[in-house]
């Protein structure tokens, strides 16, 4: 595999493999204690680190993580402030921003993406995650991020047929973020099928594959690894914990390091030369 | 294939999942729609005909003529199976479903227009149905509720949010992202991603294409100007898709016979002013969902369209006091033409609203949905007796067809309620007789 | 001058001062209904079509077709503007008063249907209108009040007695008999004093006319049966007429070509049969309306007709879960031709009414009123899955005709709460969602 | 004048000229009590009683006596207790029955009107008033009256046209009923205007002619038998008294003394010769 890659996220996936992604939603219940969960979740273990940015119609959301995005929006988080958090984070793992192509547009005037882009690079994010956006619309919104030095993460869904997929891979930069299953986010108690098919759609491609939607635990973890991927996509687990656990800081670390030990049981044997 | 954009908007800003729906439905709809296959629009056609009731009438309404000093015609949407426009859409879509072998049908409804139209069409075409509605709306609009689930549909009320329509959307687009394979998703405008603001409007141009026909049979030329009231848009549209070509540029280019309108045919979008025009952020309400005359730029369920929206992007709560118009996004086509200025952008407060809903009502015997009396109320602000004392110039010109989008049987609760809560001209004395 | 009596049924049976102005009316109706005098009847089918939504379609039921293994049509009054054949009748008689220089509309109404149709003739007339209502049904129809008063009419509430139709009615005749000179009684079904009865079937038979030119159009041939649901009976004669001479006799005489029905067109007229149909001497009450299948004969309201009666001769109060057919007579037409033979007369239950109103709803996307629901069930009856249980013989044929009289919208609230007290098949779960 | 009628009414009328004719609605309260108002109204010097037999639709009755007739029916008022009162009563006045078309097509079989009109010659009844029955429809009943020695008394309204009025005055026995008004049965403030036209259209006619319709004081007695009447009919100002004085007995009585009073103030001085 090609290792030389000028994609902070690529190496960080490659590097750190199978990587624990790990997603929360900014702002929820507070940016103050965002900043507390996402160290939380370094310190855990996670290698990539995907922050939520609340847009008031998260079509792609199940129920838990809307529900983080309301918390979120009642506390008054702005994309200014999330920024500004942003920018003060030192983690060890790098920072995605994930959020709803309207976002992107307004953040300066004229519907134009470049602002966002720019100012989510100066904050040092790395990536940019955005689920509404499929590939055919992301022209202007990839333009600016490769400006910026930026990656553009595209989503490949079960229904996704082989022609779209190839122009998806040909975009997506530093993984491919592969949907488990057809639906919103949200934990699940088991891996799908259409998991297992996916990756073997994908294995063709030299691009690392992080498969999301429903995982929530160690096993699944594992068992999505041994199938194929680079690394697991964790949201809706870890917003559950926010939400109802008394130490969240505590929980957040401990559920990353569960799921990343999860991972790394799913890494195949080498096999004797 | 058909655009997917209109000028800068439309598009398909959607999932990643739901793109190969699309792609089918956008197949689909070339195929059967546009192309006829397996004679569908023949079929469309008669069903709208023998189930539906088309053709609806174009009527002279004789005292407005007489109170605006012009010829006014009423297109009576409000006559269709329903009680509203809405079903135009609905069955086209719901028998498109059938012809693509889909074995559902889910929808939003807001007001319970849209739901109620998709329920009976999914009645009468034998598909299981489901409607998602907001609670709050499920709360004050049981009637319509009652209706789709006499029509054996699913009502499944959605309770994230302010449960209005726009959560409504949210949860069926969340249905569909999960059952895209076997259910097709009936869009209630010409709204979301293309090619839906594309079909919803050809399905809904049958109001404009009669109308067209029936004043040059009645008045023998084309009209001076088109009004509808614009939600989503479907009814705007509808309305005004078959004069889009006849604008002052393109009719000057013809011969210069009596037939054609003195300066082309002028279209009026006519959106809810509710209560102000102003927004006000830090709540992130627009009292108002004039979308067309103060919205921006931006992304909403799909398509790149006008919007009510907070600087920094978040969706605003919009308001009318007719639920049917009460929606922060408008058709991306709509946007477009607005933009050209072939489409003029016009808004009417709620309590124009109201006033124009009593006075069809007493003038003409006719009560309209709340909805269709704002387009009622800009041509009152125009030409009306008071005129001069509103801020609103048009020139309309001496033949103005309007169209009656669909019935108030609907809205008569919220009308007393509101009439109770204003002075409102030519409204009766609803007094509740004592028991 | 047009016939007073049908055999035996029929007359003018009502206080002198009135004679004077059934003359007037009578020449009237002579002149400007039956030989269309000043343009009279080109102007009424004009605002027919314009204003009321004429021709309603005839459309061919698939489910219902498929249930009752024959072809069924639908004739769909309930597309007319306000949601019933009854402005069929009410826009002819304002607009003859027009003619005849009257100033002032008066009307009964009980369901408020007749009311809401002759409230938004009249406005679109431009008459002053004054509706009487019982007090009890003024508190149990309040929607229909509502748009009673927003198309301008006054609704004066009747203490009389139990307060539903019969006693507005009874006011009605009050009003006029002290108004006679300048105002004209709009009598909403085809009972009452001649001309009353003729000509509200004249201007209802445009129903039977219709259907039969689009049956021969749609399925080639005349039907081999018709069933309308008959409270006074201006839906069962407005659909009949035209059906009338196509009799066994009449048509045996004609040519054998094959598009001849079978043995002559069969007419059925469909009563409530509301709870049960014996009747309650003592407490003066008959839990049904089926006054052609239970009544005798008698003088109620002007004309001599099948009446429910207490051996005395005082009227019973009748019963029926749909308001619309809740009356102790019968137009005295539909009593002739019963006594003819030409009309067979059948009757549906409160329950059956009921199943029918929802298994419509659910099959065909049609929201029926609660008055057609009983011609439906008769359909169910004579031809459902368990017909075989029922005593009713009949032989409907392989293709029917029932007209849909008007739409249940008006009905909701009492299908939820007679559902609830019943068990009825095809009823949808109306379980009211929590708040 | 022709004084050699064989109508009893009519010989009543001519002897007591002017006279009084007096309704009240049998069975209001009860038939029992409606015998001593009769007798009431015979001692106080009504000419003619009418009785009203009660029908559940009486469409020509003002607020009035509709409220009579609802008592008489919640009292259980039938035709033939109705009948048994009448055949009991001896009063000087000759009677008369008022009520509706239906009640006597129902008292035999095969809407017959013969049956009733032979129960009433035989409860000594002298004659039948039919609010809803023009003479156009009269046929029948007419027949069976002249069989019966019955007068059916028709009414002229202010309606009726001159042609109609002929039909009407060859048809009525034992008088005219001259309707003062047009509307309904009720007692009114002041003599209408119609009533002297009426009698001055009627006055060629040689049968009698009573006013009714809103005659509720002596005063209008004498107004309208001084524009030609001869005679009064008055009911709602009695069924009034019936529904709401203490004593009704008495004031049935000393209301037609004053209402006879009245009708006799009336009469013109006789011309000198
Ligand atoms: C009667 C009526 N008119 C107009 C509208 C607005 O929708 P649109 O703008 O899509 O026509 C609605 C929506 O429910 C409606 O019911
Ligand atoms: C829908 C409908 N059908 C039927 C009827 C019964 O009246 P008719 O027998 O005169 O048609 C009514 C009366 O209100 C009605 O509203």
């Amino acid at each position: 595999m090609n290792a030389g890659t000028d994609s902070e996220i690529e190496r960080t996936i490659r590097e750190n493999h199978p990587a624990l992604i790990a997603y929360i939603t900014a702002g929820d219940p507070s940016l103050e204690e965002t900043r507390e969960y996402v160290e939380a979740l370094d310190r855990g273990g996670a290698d990539l680190i995907e922050l939520g940015l609340p847009f008031s119609e998260p079509i792609a959301e199940g129920p838990t993580i809307q529900a983080a995005i309301n918390r979120s929006l009642e506390a008054g988080t702005t994309p200014g402030a999330f920024f500004d958090l942003v920018a003060g984070l030192e983690t060890e793992a790098p920072l995605l921003v994930m959020t709803y192509y309207n976002m992107i547009l307004q953040h300066g005037p004229d519907a134009d993406p470049e602002p966002f882009v720019s100012r989510a690079a100066e904050a040092g994010l790395a990536g940019i995650i955005v689920p509404d956006l499929p590939a055919e619309e992301s022209g202007p919104l990839r333009k600016a991020c490769e400006a910026h030095g930026l990656d553009l993460v595209f989503i490949v869904a079960p229904t996704t047929d082989d022609e779209r997929l190839d122009s998806i891979m040909e975009r997506t930069a530093g993984f491919a973020y592969v949907q488990a299953r057809l639906g919103t986010t949200g934990a699940r108690a088991d891996v799908s099928g259409a998991t297992h098919d996916s990756l073997a759609r994908l294995d063709e491609y030299p691009i690392p594959k992080a498969v999301g939607f429903g995982v929530s635990e160690g096993d699944h973890a594992a068992e999505i690894v041994s199938a194929g991927a680079d690394g697991v996509i964790v949201g809706s687990a870890l917003v559950d914990l926010i939400a109802e656990s008394e130490d969240p800081v505590a929980a957040l670390e401990s559920k990353a390091r569960e799921l990343k030990a999860g991972a790394e049981r799913g890494v195949p044997e080498p096999e004797q030369p | 294939m058909s655009e997917a954009t209109f000028g800068e908007y439309g598009g398909q800003y959607v999932p990643e999942a739901l793109m190969p729906a699309l792609a089918e439905l956008e197949d689909a709809y070339e195929r059967y729609v546009r192309n006829n296959e397996e004679g569908f629009m023949h079929e469309f056609r008669e069903r709208m005909a023998d189930f539906g009731g088309r053709p609806t009438p174009l009527q002279r309404a004789d005292r407005l003529s007489e109170r605006y000093d012009r010829e006014i015609y009423l297109k009576r949407e409000d006559l269709l199976h329903g009680g509203a426009h809405k079903l135009n859409n609905a069955l086209g879509q719901v028998l498109l479903a059938k012809y693509m072998g889909k074995e559902r049908i889910i929808a939003e409804t807001g007001a319970g227009q849209h739901g109620t139209a998709t329920a009976m069409a999914a009645a009468h075409l034998d598909m299981p149905c489901e409607i998602y509605m907001g609670r709050t709306d499920v709360n004050r609009q049981r009637p319509n509720v009652y209706r789709m689930r006499m029509n054996g549909a699913e009502v499944t009320p959605v309770e994230a949010g302010r449960g209005t329509l726009k959560e409504a959307i949210n949860a069926t687009m969340r249905d569909w992202a999960t059952t895209v394979e076997n259910t097709h998703y009936v869009i209630g405008s010409v709204v979301g991603p293309h090619p839906f603001p594309t079909m919803v409007r050809d399905f809904q141009s049958v109001i404009g294409r009669e109308a067209r026909d029936q004043i040059r049979e009645k008045a023998g030329r084309l009209p001076d100007s088109v009004l509808a009231c614009a939600g989503g848009g479907s009814n705007t549209m509808g309305s005004f898709h078959a004069f889009v070509p006849d604008s002052v540029e393109q009719r000057s280019a013809k011969d210069s016979s009596g037939q054609r309108p003195r300066d082309g045919v002028s279209l009026y979008a006519v959106e809810a002013g509710g209560s102000s025009l102003e927004i006000d952020e830090e709540e992130g309400l627009a009292p108002n969902s004039a979308t067309l005359s103060t919205g921006t730029d931006g992304v909403l369920h799909g398509a790149m369209t006008k919007l009510l929206q907070s600087t920094d992007g978040q969706i605003m709560e919009s308001h009318s006091v007719s639920a049917g118009l009460d929606y922060a996004g408008v058709g991306p086509e709509l946007s477009h033409l607005v933009a050209e200025g072939r489409v003029t952008p016009a808004s009417v407060g709620d309590d124009a609203a109201l006033e124009a809903f009593h006075r069809l009502s007493r003038l003409e015997g006719i009560i309209p949905a709340l909805e269709s009396a704002h387009a009622l109320g800009y041509l009152e602000r125009v030409a009306g007796p008071d005129a001069g004392e509103y801020d609103v110039e048009a020139d309309l010109g001496d033949l103005v067809v309007v169209t009656v989008s669909g019935r108030g049987d609907k809205d008569l609760e919220t009308v007393l309620e509101e009439t109770e809560k204003r002075d409102i001209e030519a409204a009766p004395d609803v007094e509740v007789f004592g028991q």
